[in-house]
């Protein structure tokens, strides 16, 4: 196959690439956006003393956690209509995401919230603070950071995940590829090429991650034991 | 050395096939992997005096499997087009068959032509010549491309997911069999007549020659036509499988 | 700045008051006065309950039972706003628990801005008056990790003051300090008594002690075992565990 | 219709059951490799050699970087034009192994990082070789940041062997597929892919839970 | 215990030394000879790089330029074997850093065992008579947990004895104590220098200095700045800086 590896077909096809990379960035945008808002709900659920929270949002995060994608999103895809929901494809695999990785994130933000030393929170108790100005004003800023690499690791797993969609009909980056495989029979250059894609996106959030932890004044790793 | 002369060598004949979904190759409720490709590839094996081994991929690893001589021939119903010919080689055509276009049997869709305003949402599976077919048919319908077989197309139609679908015809009747009777209209008129070939590679000129004549031979012989009858032109199989 | 408070019950008054932790007695029936104006020193072994004893006053600890009123309001009683009462008590930390992402200025207006709800300008002006008192002048817009650790604590004593508290409360403030800063922190809360606050301060700084308490309390055990002014503390410890604990930490 | 459905399911109970057993199979021989490999790739990582640890990291970034369905295909198809030619399973195996490797180095590495440094200090403080300074000292400490994460990330990888019914193992995944070409049910189908990977996989997350819990309280972890 | 070394130069000499953390110079041109069997204490303000001294003497710190002699071997020389030459160097941090994962006895017998592969119960045997002698003989098999700092700081100085060093580093053995149990680490380190140990000790406790001390090295901003005998340090203070610096430790 690598033999007549064929750059020109993939020339060719350069603009389907470009449209699916175009999709696959706005789309894991959204449903990063969706997954932060389903986060910080669960999060906030999570971390409530009661159970009549708690127990709903562990049992959701844990059934995300333990089955794969592929049927969450089908359960979705042929789950709604029954109920006499019908979403284009392209909302149904952004709830998806979003639902899935929601659940990732809402254990992301639970970490970065309990890191946060126990002198904070006594701090903002003893000067009178109540429950929601502490979390407000001390703990939540505090956890920002310490969340911000963890998050953007999340995102790096989330567009990978978002090729599934292609399952359903949406027409992203790995799309390209296939269409690629199966109208020329050149899956060597359909798949290469997605993976240099993906790496750049990859790349690019691993850039940002580094930014942030610069802007945020976190640490660098130590380099060697 | 030939192909030929390798495979008798080996004592197995290696087929990749994509388990599409029925009449052509699908798993029956016990395990066993069956259908009308199925069985005539067996029946080459047979008559090469080889014992024979399915390699089952998706439509992901079909292509690589055989280019990359993990196969030696590859047997699924494929349309052998022009830009696919440029890469492998197609045997001679054993069968015709076409897209066609189906609906749930109560949607206001009643014709091919109501599927061309605008907007309709048509399922088409990825990478299948369906699509391509769907796209120049209906220029202005919202073209969908589901991946993982058949079967999914009549699902997205019959739970309102696309208007209307598009696949091949002995497909379509063979799936909609897993519905109760009725489920789904199927249009009388075919978007296009298309052969159905196996496919090998441009390498293997010796296997490429002796498929040909073998479905020469099976044709006048008439247990190519029976394998039709069975799996594509009725529902027998459906009282075994 | 202070407000002295309602005649004749102190300002801080544990009547019987006992804590556990678990199957841990920690605090053994404790019987203590605070006046208004006051400054009480606890000191005692490692352990004791001087943190858990002060912890209290605040509602950082709750307690079992006996009777804890702090100006006026008893504690663990519905009808007390712990809220509304620990804007009325500064808590200075040993690990001084700045706002690591806030600077010294917003360390010290954050409160009054949220819980007074002090006009912003105002708060600012004064926040920034606290932090020239306790020598901060320059510092004002510097982070927690740009200060050295006893400009973290006298900022951290600048926060609590910015409350306008009736009372406040030190747990060590200076065991985490390097022994050139200890005396800068020292100054500050010695500043800060001589304008009349009424202070509980655990510390080992017998100095300090001398200098401006006017009880010495010593606790082990979760018992009080012993209290008296500085000088009867000090030169005539009356019991053994006293006497054996002076003597080690006076030793060095 | 749904009763028939089910009825004809209950038939593919086998095909789900060689599924079932692909998956842990799978999964088994590659975590319990990649968590070797993966150990060894983060000490090396953290240890002095910078040509050695920029190297691992190029290729950790690799393999996180790219969908594991195109690893996969690179081992499968296109090693043999390398002259390597390999079975379906053991390039699932290699391609997992390597996945999971390359994931768990990043966490060991974490984990290494997390000990805090007066231990290294002290242990060189006392002569300790770096082999020493690892077993007795750094490791044993990591492991506790180590653990929930590890266990965490076996749950993920159980969930990607799917990919590798792209080369024709039958796992399953590829079961779900299979079966509903006769009884295309989507909803149906995936809803009992899906619990047979919640049998597997949520015992596990237990465990990470119980693990992370134990390490918290060790820490004194606070309520707010 | 000691095993005085050859001849003429001092156990651990400084000639010239100089280190930089990037554009900080933080060992400025340091000479300094300590001999064998000698006890000399490092004071100054923090940040004056006094870590940084006593932490080049046994390479956890690397110097730019100068030379460093220790027991006869040259820092930096190639020919020098750092680990075998960090066996002869005991090294007691003012975190203790004992392993957290290991008993009392295990941190004490962790290098015998695998650096100076001494048998396991040889190891044991003698790890349990330097516990005893730290006063730790009931404590052999907690874990570091269990134990309060003073004890911590006493199984960390008999780790370090367990290597039968030359010489032992002590950077603010003390100075994360509570006060009480700074005497019982001042204690032993008496007993380990009566015993002949050449050492090092960084540490603000003049008690000590006092009564072991053979020198009194005073440093600022990287630069040793004074150095004699401890009654000419403390009563004769030669410089403003380490006046200064004398009159905020022993003030309060
Ligand atoms: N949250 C807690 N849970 C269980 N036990 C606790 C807790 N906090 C403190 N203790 C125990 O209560 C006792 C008193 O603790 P406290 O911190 O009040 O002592 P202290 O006198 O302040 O000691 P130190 O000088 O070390 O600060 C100790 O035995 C301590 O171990
Ligand atoms: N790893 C490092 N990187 C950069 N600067 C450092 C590093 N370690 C120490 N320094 C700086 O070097 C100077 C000397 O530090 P050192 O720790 O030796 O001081 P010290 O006298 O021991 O102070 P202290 O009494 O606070 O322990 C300080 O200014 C410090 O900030
Ligand atoms: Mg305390
Ligand atoms: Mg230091």
């Amino acid at each position: 196959m690598l033999e007549n590896f064929s750059f020109r077909t993939i020339v060719e096809y350069l603009p389907l690439f470009g449209q699916g990379l175009v999709t696959t960035v706005w789309l894991s945008l959204l449903s990063f956006a969706g997954a932060l808002a389903v986060g910080i709900v669960l999060s906030a659920m999570n971390l409530q003393r009661g159970w009549l929270f708690r127990v709903p949002a562990k049992a959701y995060i844990d059934a995300v956690r333990a089955t794969p994608l592929l049927a969450q999103l089908y359960f979705l895809y042929f789950g709604l209509p029954r109920l006499g929901i019908i979403l284009p494809e392209l909302v149904v695999g952004i709830l998806a995401l979003s639902l899935n990785s929601g659940a990732y994130v809402a254990e992301i933000i639970r970490a970065g919230i309990l890191s946060i030393p126990r002198g904070q929170v006594e701090a903002g108790v003893a000067s009178g603070m109540t429950y929601v100005q502490r979390m407000r004003l001390v703990i939540l800023p505090q956890a920002f950071k310490v969340t911000i690499p963890p998050l953007l690791g999340q995102a790096i797993v989330l567009v990978k995940d978002s090729a599934l969609l292609s399952l359903i009909a949406v027409a992203e980056l790995t799309r390209a590829g296939q269409l690629l495989a199966s109208d020329r029979f050149m899956p060597a250059e359909g798949f290469v090429t997605i993976a240099a894609f993906y790496l750049l996106l990859y790349y690019g959030l691993k850039g940002l991650a580094a930014l942030s932890g610069r802007w945020l004044g976190l640490q660098p790793a130590r380099s060697s034991i | 050395a030939g192909t030929l002369d390798e495979i008798t060598k080996r004592g197995e004949l290696r087929v990749a096939v994509q388990t599409q979904g029925p009449p052509f190759s699908l798993v029956g409720a016990a395990g066993e992997r069956t259908g009308s490709s199925v069985e005539l590839a067996e029946l080459m094996a047979k008559e090469m005096g080889v014992k024979i081994t399915f390699l089952d991929f998706d439509w992901d690893g079909l292509i690589p499997a055989l280019l990359s001589g993990k196969a030696d021939l590859l047997v699924a119903d494929m349309t052998p087009t022009l830009a696919r010919a440029m890469k492998v080689a197609f045997t001679k055509p054993y069968m015709y068959t076409g897209s066609t276009v189906f609906t749930k049997a109560d949607s206001k869709f009643k014709s091919t032509e109501d599927c061309k305003a605008k907007g309709t949402k048509i399922a088409v599976l990825l990478g299948a010549t369906g699509e391509k077919e769907a796209k120049t048919a209906f220029p202005d319908a919202d073209i969908k491309s589901y991946k993982g077989g058949g079967p999914l197309l009549l699902d997205a139609v019959n739970n309102g997911q696309a208007d209307c679908g598009v696949n091949d015809v002995s497909a379509v009747k063979g799936q909609s069999t897993a519905y109760p009777a009725g489920s789904f209209t199927i249009m009388p008129d075919m978007l296009s007549k298309e052969p159905l070939a196996f496919a090998t590679r441009y390498d293997e000129q010796d296997l490429l020659t002796w498929m040909n004549l073998f479905l020469d031979q099976v044709s006048l012989d008439g247990r190519l036509q029976k394998n039709l009858d069975y799996w594509v032109n009725s529902d027998d199989w459906k009282k075994d499988h | 700045m202070t407000n002295p408070s309602k005649g004749r019950t102190g300002m801080i008054e544990f009547r019987g008051v006992n804590k556990w932790f678990g199957a841990l007695n920690v605090l053994k029936d404790i019987t203590l006065s605070v006046e208004p104006r006051e400054v009480v020193v606890v000191c005692g072994p490692s352990g004791s309950g001087k943190s858990t004893l002060i912890r209290c006053i605040n509602g950082l600890e709750t307690i079992r039972d006996g009777d804890l009123v702090v100006d006026g309001q008893r504690l663990g009683d519905p009808a007390t706003n712990m809220t509304r009462l620990r804007t009325e008590i500064g808590f200075v930390f040993q690990s001084f628990n700045l706002y690591p992402h806030k600077t010294a200025l917003e360390n010290v207006t954050l409160a009054p801005i949220h819980v007074r709800k002090i006009p912003r300008a105002e708060a600012e002006k004064a926040g920034r008056e606290l932090l020239a008192k306790v020598g901060l002048a320059d510092k004002v817009n510097a982070y927690p990790a740009q200060l050295s650790g006893g400009q973290q604590q006298r900022v951290a004593i600048a926060r609590c003051l910015g409350m306008r508290p009736k009372i406040m409360l030190f747990d060590e403030p200076t065991s985490a300090l390097d022994p050139e800063m200890i005396s800068e922190v020292l100054d500050v809360m010695v500043a800060v008594a001589e304008e009349g606050m009424t202070m509980m301060v655990v510390t080992h700084e017998m100095g300090f002690a001398r200098k401006v308490a006017q009880r010495v309390v010593f606790m082990d055990a979760g018992a009080i075992v012993e209290s008296g002014t500085p000088d009867e503390f000090f030169s005539h410890p009356k019991t053994d565990r006293s006497r054996a604990f002076l003597s080690k930490i006076l030793r060095h | 219709m749904i009763w028939q459905q089910l009825q004809s399911l209950a038939g593919s109970y086998p095909l789900a059951l060689r599924g079932l057993g692909m998956t842990v199979m799978l999964s088994l021989i590659s975590l319990v490799l990649g968590t070797l490999i993966g150990f060894g790739l983060g000490i090396l990582r953290t240890g002095g050699n910078r040509l050695i640890s920029g190297l691992i990291g190029a290729w950790v970034d690799l393999i996180r970087g790219t969908p594991f369905l195109v690893q996969i295909f690179l081992i499968f198809f296109i090693l043999p034009e390398l002259g390597i030619e390999l079975d379906a399973f053991t390039a699932g195996i290699i391609a997992l192994t390597n996945l999971a490797a390359c994931f768990i180095c990043e966490i060991v590495v974490a984990g290494i990082r997390s000990v805090p440094t007066g231990q290294v200090e002290a242990a060189l403080a006392s002569g300790l070789s770096r082999w020493h300074r690892m077993r007795q000292v750094v490791l044993p400490q990591a492991m506790r940041i180590v653990l929930p994460p590890l266990v965490g990330q076996y749950v993920l990888l159980i969930k990607d062997s799917s990919v590798v019914s792209a080369i024709g193992l039958t796992d399953l995944t590829r079961v779900g597929w299979l079966v509903v070409q006769r009884v295309p049910n989507g909803l149906l189908v995936f809803f009992l892919v899906g619990l047979g990977y919640f049998i597997v996989c949520y015992p596990l997350i237990m465990l990470a839970r119980r693990l992370e819990q134990r390490m918290g309280a060790a820490h004194g972890e606070v309520q707010l």
